[in-house]
């Protein structure tokens, strides 16, 4: 447990994240597409890319700055559904990390757990609803189980995967698709399809800084 | 893709700069998407303001104006605004008498508006919500995000915006939202989908000879797909649909309304099978909008509204409004 | 084909059933095609009269209201109406100072009218007719049937309609109506094919990716097609031919008008783009009206139409209206 | 000489012009599409049923006055261009026949083209601007030309026919066709193909009656 994540490897997290949003806008809007109203990719694409250009003017000191400032950014350019969700996930992690200025993987798990029954309670919504919760929640138990970033980065990585394509033969009961009833059976939530992405970005960043 | 505009990104702020040309009494701040009726805040008048994604004009920019909303703040294309947006609207808005959110039941604008409430608070301004969720299509409301807000949305600003205008306080204004709210049922039904120019075709397939039914405003698929109707058969559709679930009722106001790219000749065939169909149920209808009010781009298509129209809604639904997108009386 | 209609046949009366319940301030009689204003013929003031092919909306019969038509007949879907309609309808809107014909340059919109205007003056009726002909787009115009009439319809029928209301005799009403048509210009592009009821497809192809720049309103193709051009490019077409012809101007009136399916959005950002386009070239806009005014059923696109605003065509374009498609100060 | 047209074969024309028309209604919508409005079939179709509807009612007993009322039937029932051109050469045609029981073939023809002469007037079109006027000139020459309705009639129809095929690589200047400039060339016009259909079916009454 020695091993501690610094602001730099936050910064490039969030970094790897934004390229991974702007690489699959339009895979995500597509998704968005057939139970939603096709614009997921290009939400994301539009906060993570004003979060990243508003950390240019004014760099965070602390992970726990860095995730809540970058959350506000979403809050205040994403809109949607996703803008205030995914938000409020990075504000209460970034307030939960407090101002340490590094925190070790157990902590960054715990605080990820806090802020996840946030958004959670925000949107009403359970593990199951086919939403983004159904890539978050297995990407943190994945997170527990890990020993080390090393391990325990990639196995979220590939759990987020795995949950949004469990949300393939779920029927939506949150967000737009839920409009749709029986039909959004048979489609991968985007939500939980970005999710994934940002679980990859996790290991990525690590796995580069290694 | 082909859609009369420069980049998919500039959509919503070069259509704020063409109604900051098109309409000297709105003021238009296009950097940060907020659309004031040039004298806000009244003086000694409760403000009335709502927003939601662009993609419905003239819903909620166009309602701007004397005898309906004081400002109005449009997301991007589909995507509720930010609580950035709406505090600012707020702001504009509150003359001291506080200010009414008129929001549309989906899962973004609800979250982004109760978060812009609570810094609007914050910063002093009081204020009130009406809920909008007149969708009937959207059933097993437990499983879902419940209703969708939809057609009744302009009622609910017209009546409401004129009694705000009456300078009746904040608590009155939001009691007669919450009842034209809640007398009010839509049902829409789509002919072809949406093109949005963030994806650059259409939102789902739709073969021809076939029709959604039970559509929202967003080009979402209809909770149904079936071969097509004739316009007669859609409106004994969408009239039992709707009142099957407001149940008996006096006279109605009745919004006949386009999706966007139906011309109005054909809503004006429909208009005339729903008043045929209303008639046969014996349900009087006191008055009739027909047009494109609250629209989803350039989806094929019509919703029906209809609103239970007591004494006093009738009475503020007779009075004068000034907005780009409704007008009578001034 | 998909469309909200019954069967392509009951197009046009279906609509007038509609237009009949909707507005009961309006006379709607279904069987003849004929729609006037209740109060018609109004003591001492002329008549206006107008009418085409249906496919317009809410040209022509959406304009019938004090301060604009007396009278429209509609005739089938993108057919000239018959002259029994236009007998009818000036008989209807004379009050014994005559009716001014208001006609659109088609061959079909010009025969029919002046077969009617010979029936009505044996039934002792004066009539006046101003003929509308403001698309540049037809150029070389000795060698067609010469330049159709669009946009500037809805111009002339406000402004004429208000010195109609002040109780101007019709030679004067037929003189501003000449100028106001004189002094106006329009250009029209379409991003899509038009669907009509009776073929049930589009009436040509445009492939992806391309537009035709100098269209009627009729689905007939226009002069020529072109790689998908910019909003922005597109108000410097439009502005450039449309400026070319009317020559050196001070303040105009500018009409920005969608096809039909094309969104308000779209229309808004196109609007900024012609204000634009005019600024540069140190055109002052005095008055802008957006929306969907002089459509051509489904199609996807716009026009401009520009008018040399003289003072009194100003002050006459304020003047209260109040009809279905265009309403103020009333 | 001996041979004349009376009612019952002007009768006859006029439902077999009808029958065709109707026949055919989709085929010249199709041929105003490209050029046009998309309206001259279902134009001439509501005119020609309505006219026949109105015969039915009001039976006319000589040549002159069935042509006239037909005519006058289209004018109130086509409107667009043709309602009142196709109404004008019926109407003139009748008028100049006047009351006679029935017809020569020489005094039909010069009625008909007195008749053409009054459209073209009133369109101010000429043969050559690719309208009706090039199938209906073509055919009353062959009338002229011919000894016998026998062999005038068919004679008429094919040169109908073919001056409608010849105004394809014309450009049209009158009408709607007009607006398209040099785009109009490579196209039928519709009302050409529809005045070939008039006198295919001038031959087809004749040759049943025969
Ligand atoms: N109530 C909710 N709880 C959790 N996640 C939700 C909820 N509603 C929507 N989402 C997530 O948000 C995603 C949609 O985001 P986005 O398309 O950006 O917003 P919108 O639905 O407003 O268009 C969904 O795919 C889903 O994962
Ligand atoms: N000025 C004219 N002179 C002669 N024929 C004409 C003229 N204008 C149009 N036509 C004929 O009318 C036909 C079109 O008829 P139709 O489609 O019914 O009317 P519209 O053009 O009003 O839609 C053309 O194909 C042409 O043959
Ligand atoms: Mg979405
Ligand atoms: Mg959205
Ligand atoms: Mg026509
Ligand atoms: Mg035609």
């Amino acid at each position: 447990m020695s091993e501690e994540l610094d602001t730099g490897f936050f910064a490039d997290w969030l970094r790897a994240a934004a390229a991974a949003i702007d690489r699959e806008a339009a895979h995500l809007t597509e998704l968005d597409s057939p139970i939603g109203d096709a614009d997921h990719g290009s939400n994301l694409q539009r906060g993570f890319t004003a979060a990243q250009a508003a950390l240019e003017k004014e760099p965070q000191d602390t992970p726990g700055a860095l995730l809540l400032f970058t959350g506000r950014q979403l809050i205040s350019t994403v809109g949607g559904a996703s803008g205030p969700l995914y938000g409020t996930l990075l504000r209460r992690t970034g307030k939960a990390l407090g101002d340490a200025a590094a925190v070790p993987l157990p902590e960054l798990t715990t605080a990820l757990r806090e802020a996840a029954d946030a958004v959670a309670q925000l949107g009403g919504a359970a593990p199951g609803d086919a939403t983004m919760l159904d890539a978050l929640y297995p990407a943190l138990d994945a997170l527990d189980a890990g020993s080390a970033p090393g391990d325990a980065f990639p196995a979220a990585a590939r759990a987020a995967a795995e949950g949004a394509e469990a949300t393939v033969p779920l029927q939506a009961r949150k967000g737009r698709a839920s409009y749709l009833g029986e039909r959004s059976v048979g489609h991968e939530d985007p939500g939980a399809a970005s999710t994934a992405l940002l679980f990859q970005a996790l290991a990525t960043a690590y796995g580069e800084g290694a | 893709m082909k859609m009369l505009i420069n980049v998919p990104e500039k959509v919503v702020p070069d259509a704020l700069r063409g109604m900051a040309v098109a309409h000297p009494e709105l003021s238009v701040d296009v950097e940060n998407r907020v659309v004031v009726r040039r004298d806000a805040p009244v003086a000694g008048k409760v403000g009335l303001v709502s927003g939601g994604g662009t993609g419905h004009e003239p819903l909620h920019a166009g309602f701007v104006g004397p005898g309906m909303l004081d400002a109005a703040c449009p997301g991007e294309i589909f995507t509720s605004p930010v609580p950035d947006q709406m505090v600012r609207a707020a702001a504009a808005a509150d003359s001291g008498e506080g200010v009414l959110f008129v929001v549309k039941n989906y899962t973004g604008d609800v979250l982004n508006f109760d978060m812009a409430a609570e810094l609007a608070e914050d910063e002093g301004i009081t204020v009130g919500k009406v809920l909008l969720q007149d969708d009937v299509a959207v059933t097993d409301s437990l499983f879902t995000a419940g209703r969708r807000g939809t057609g009744a949305t302009l009622f609910v600003e017209k009546v409401a915006g004129a009694l705000a205008a009456e300078g009746a306080p904040l608590e009155q204004v939001e009691s007669v939202a919450r009842r034209v709210a809640e007398n009010s049922r839509s049902f829409g039904v789509a002919l072809s989908a949406v093109t949005t120019p963030a994806k650059g075709g259409p939102t789902f397939d739709l073969p021809a000879g076939e029709l959604e039914l039970g559509i929202g405003i967003h080009g979402e698929p209809g909770r149904e797909r079936r071969p097509m109707m004739t316009s007669g058969e859609i409106a004994e559709f969408a009239v039992e649909a709707v009142l099957e679930d407001l149940g008996r009722t006096g006279p109605v106001l009745a919004l006949v309304n386009g999706m966007g790219a139906t011309p109005l000749v054909e809503l004006y065939g429909f208009c005339a099978e729903v008043h045929r169909v209303l008639g046969e149920r014996q349900v009087p209808v006191a008055r009739t909008l027909v047009g494109n009010y609250v629209t989803s781009l350039d989806m094929a298509g019509a919703s029906l509204t209809l609103c239970r129209a007591d004494e006093e809604t009738l009475r503020l639904w007779d009075a004068p409004v000034r907005t780009p997108g409704l007008r009578w009386g001034a």
